[in-house]
């Protein structure tokens, strides 16, 4: 869920961009690290951002209407690991900003923070805890339903923060209300689709 | 559903500011953003929205008719945006329209994010139209963003469109063959679809490494160039943005 | 029961970025016949073909499948589908399925039809195309042409009374390409109608009753090969060539003053009848 | 000064999945010539390729460069790679770079080249595959034979003395092909060693100082063009077939009894002078 350029005002910009930070610089460490090892590396991880930035134009109809934008961050925790991701996300961010004005710049902290970090820990998270006690399959969509789900929320704990009329309680019930409503079944589908893309990639 | 079709890209390389220093345009499209964020009243944002838009239409040339139908959605979600606040983000009641009670001070807040949205969406929409994106890369890593982040970014763009080129055309081969006749077949077909593309994205990286490789790829990409922004650039940002920094101290207020 | 089972009248494509990519198609293929669409890369054969079955909706004009206007209706895009099967012109972007049988089911799976009616369907297709007993292998491992057989059988399987072709021929060796021709022959024998596109000159006259050249969004000459080649400004206008056989006679006549009967020879059958003439 | 510029001295090669691709190629091109390797696809031409440069490292067999053994060490490969560059068939698997100049840039750059240098390479590639003016534009709208250009500038901006390039002319149409064609001649006449992979049997002797038949992971037959199709059994036993015009020949002699001298003509060229004679 992209947080639309011009929405948060600017000292909540400031904040995301400074918890953001230190997890991408970690992750930008740990890329150096990875490509002086392979050479490789960074074609690799090149087409892999293009691949989540591709996923993330296929539109996929839900229930209520509405599409859903698979992410493929989950996806990604999975393959490099959470930090490195996090990365691969603030690249995707830029290019979803500029070339499809999806996202923006002064709230592309936020969108990374949300999108970036909850939640590819969240999957990575989810995955690694449950992946020796459930099938493979049903682990997989734990972890891309709670990922994308935990993002939601972020996304409505920063938006209660910057606009908490009457105050953030009620805020942040207003703003999970409406993302129940469109989102829920979006992750719900995208935990699924998750599992099909997951599927086909091991049987291939 | 379809896939996306990144029009923005072409009008990106095909425009009037295409020539002009990316360094300039950067510059103005995030001081400009900034000056829009920071106003705390809807007038500044306003002024924003309307000055880049004048620019993106008469100086970039870039067609009316493409602009109006990519700020649609921005403006529509600002809209709605307004709508909401309005209804639900206030203290004050002001009045009820049809049983939905109004709010005043929700309205304000609306107006100003509203207000901000078409600001801040104008400055991005500015860059994105007159600027291609590796022209950005190479300029932030021009002003000390590590090298591993623009190398991968600046690869990633030549496979985002080959990727959506092979996407279109598998998924017009899966819609050619009923895969998208129904919700269950719709689910199976884009999961096959994602699923192939992902292979073949590994497959292209292995591609792509072995023909950097032959030209002697050693895991670093060197760069060549280039022009900086010019002293009427940076004349014309001091003045464009001055006059606003000016315009925003009196509307919040400071200097009366 | 119309003769001529699809027809473009008059379509216009324009691209999101304003390109226009067809500038008013007239074209049509009669029940049972083999058409070929020759022209050059970038001249609008595969944006065509996406307006067969309703992929692509045209800015103007209407697409005629059997005598009925296509209406792009969810039922009648999926009617249309079921009627007018297109072959890509990379399998790659085709088979999806990790095995063969998934694969090719995939369109009579969509369809609704029965468990056991897809399966004999699968089977049937595989048949025609030889390459029964490989449906559990997966298809990337395939060579070219394999891969194109099996793409096809995905579109056999369906049973629709046109298949539409784009360059299936492309990048396969001499071997895969002339069972390719082999099969697309016996299928029109069945009495399924096959359009074709392509730029391969030597070979479009091997198997097309009718060819349409199109160049820059436009047919600019149509009819039977002979005619269609006789008009060789026409062709080498379109970036095209003649077929090396009937570039030979041309020269031959041109340049050393050998008496040919127009039009040239564009098969080597062709050729032979009229050098043995010739040389005896 | 060694005549034979690159040399495969029995070249064995194994997939990891255990697939003997090479099995044992010995292969050699000398300066100056236009070598062809023609066979089916899956016979093992872009592996041998790969080879050419260190890319992959043979099982056993070597690679001799200019009378040297291609070393595997980090400098050995950089001098490989500077003096063999390879052309790879997709041009948008090597076409990587956001920018035209980018992408052409990156060899010299790679080479630790000047700044100068690299940007007078760089036009002057361009120049030579007529793509000047393109400098800014990102390659995703260019047809396949302009990104094929491009490709081939990529590599001509390292000035290598070989240049080996895998099916240049699929997917093109006859105009793309033709000026793909005539690049390369160009390229050779200004002394650049060239060899080719395809399976295009009509294109094979047009351009071709000598061609290489390669089936199944091996050579099973080398020779100026005549003498390589005067072999028709081995032609067909490698599921090739012979060029058009000799086809004709081979008919008109067997079928109708017509009189010519062995080997078939392979052109056109070729072809005329015979029947020219026999027609007088």
């Amino acid at each position: 869920m992209h947080i639309m350029e011009g929405f948060l005002p600017w000292q909540w910009c400031l904040l995301w961009y400074l918890l953001s930070a230190p997890v991408i610089v970690y992750g930008l460490i740990r890329i150096i690290r990875i490509a002086d090892e392979k050479p490789e590396a960074k074609p690799l991880l090149a087409v892999s951002g293009a691949f989540m930035f591709v996923l993330s134009s296929l539109k996929l109809p839900s229930v209520t209407g509405s599409c859903s934008h698979p992410t493929g961050n989950g996806l990604g925790a999975v393959l490099f690991g959470p930090a490195v991701t996090s990365v691969m996300a603030l690249i995707v961010l830029i290019f979803q900003a500029i070339l499809l004005a999806h996202g923006g710049l002064t709230t592309l902290g936020a969108n990374v923070f949300s999108m970036g970090i909850v939640g590819p820990f969240c999957a990575w998270g989810i995955y690694r805890l449950t992946r020796s006690s459930l099938s493979t399959s049903v682990s997989v969509f734990l972890a891309a339903f709670l990922g994308d789900l935990m993002t939601y929320v972020t996304t409505s704990v920063q938006l209660a923060l910057a606009f908490p009329i009457p105050g953030f309680s009620e805020a942040l019930m207003k703003f999970m209300i409406i993302f129940a409503y469109t989102q829920l079944p979006l992750a719900v589908a995208e935990g699924l689709l998750t599992v099909v893309i997951f599927e086909n990639i091991l049987k291939l | 559903m379809r896939i996306m079709n990144i029009s923005v890209d072409y009008y990106a390389h095909n425009n009037s500011l295409r020539e002009s220093s990316t360094g300039f345009k950067m510059s103005l499209c995030i001081i400009t953003m900034i000056i829009s964020v920071i106003s705390p009243t809807p007038l500044i944002p306003a002024i924003v929205a309307v000055l880049m838009t004048l620019t993106i239409l008469f100086v970039a040339d870039i067609p009316a008719s493409y602009y109006l139908r990519f700020a649609a959605v921005p403006a529509g979600f600002g809209l709605l945006t307004l709508v909401l606040m309005t209804l639900f983000f206030g203290v004050n009641p002001a009045a009820t329209i049809m049983g939905l009670r109004v709010y005043s001070d929700g309205l304000q807040t609306g107006l100003l994010v509203f207000s901000r949205i078409m600001g801040g969406f104008s400055c991005l929409a500015f860059l994105a139209l007159t600027t291609p994106v590796n022209e950005i890369f190479h300029e932030l890593g021009r002003l000390g963003v590590p090298p591993a982040l623009t190398e991968i970014a600046l690869l990633m763009y030549r496979s985002i469109f080959v990727f959506i080129e092979e996407a279109s055309v598998m998924y017009h081969a899966q819609d050619t063959r009923l895969g998208y006749s129904g919700l269950r077949n719709s689910y199976r077909s884009l999961g096959l679809l994602a699923g192939n593309l992902f292979i073949r994205s590994w497959l292209r990286g292995e591609t792509v490494y072995r023909s950097m490789e032959s030209r002697c790829y050693t895991g670093s990409m060197p760069s060549l160039r280039k022009q900086s922004m010019g002293f009427r650039g940076m004349a014309m940002i001091i003045l464009f943005d001055g006059l606003l920094v000016t315009g925003l101290l009196f509307t919040s207020g400071v200097w009366l | 029961m119309n003769m001529r089972i699809i027809e473009a009248v008059d379509i216009r494509y324009t691209y999101p970025d304003g390109t226009e990519a067809l500038r008013g198609i007239n074209f049509h293929a009669e029940r049972g016949e083999v058409v070929a669409l020759l022209g050059p890369n970038g001249a609008g054969k595969s944006t065509l073909f996406l307006h067969f079955n309703g992929i692509l909706q045209p800015t103007s004009g209407k697409i005629m499948i059997d005598g009925e206007e296509l209406d792009y209706s969810k039922s009648g895009l999926i009617k249309a589908r079921q009627k007018v099967g297109i072959v890509f012109q990379n399998p790659d972007d085709q088979l999806f399925a990790p095995r063969v049988d998934e694969d090719v089911a995939f369109g009579p799976l969509n369809m609704g039809l029965s468990e056991d009616e897809v399966e004999e369907r699968v089977r049937d297709a595989l048949q025609k195309v030889g390459m029964l007993g490989y449906e559990s292998k997966p298809p990337h491992h395939f060579s070219g042409g394999e891969k194109k057989r099996v793409a096809i059988a995905g579109i056999i399987a369906m049973k629709p009374d046109i298949m539409v072709l784009d360059e299936p021929t492309s990048g396969l060796d001499p071997r895969g390409a002339s069972q390719i021709l082999r099969l697309l022959h016996n299928l029109n024998e069945e009495g399924m109608t096959i359009i074709i596109s392509t730029h391969d000159v030597d070979l479009a006259p091997l198997y097309s009753d009718r060819i349409y050249i199109i160049s820059d969004g436009e047919i600019i000459s149509t009819g039977a090969p002979s005619e269609v080649f006789s008009d060789i400004d026409t062709i080498r206008g379109a970036n095209l060539r003649l077929p090396r056989i009937a570039h030979l006679v041309e020269i031959l006549q041109k340049e050393d003053d050998l008496p040919f009967e127009e039009p040239y020879p564009l098969t080597i059958g062709e050729a032979r009848r009229k050098l043995r003439n010739q040389l005896r």
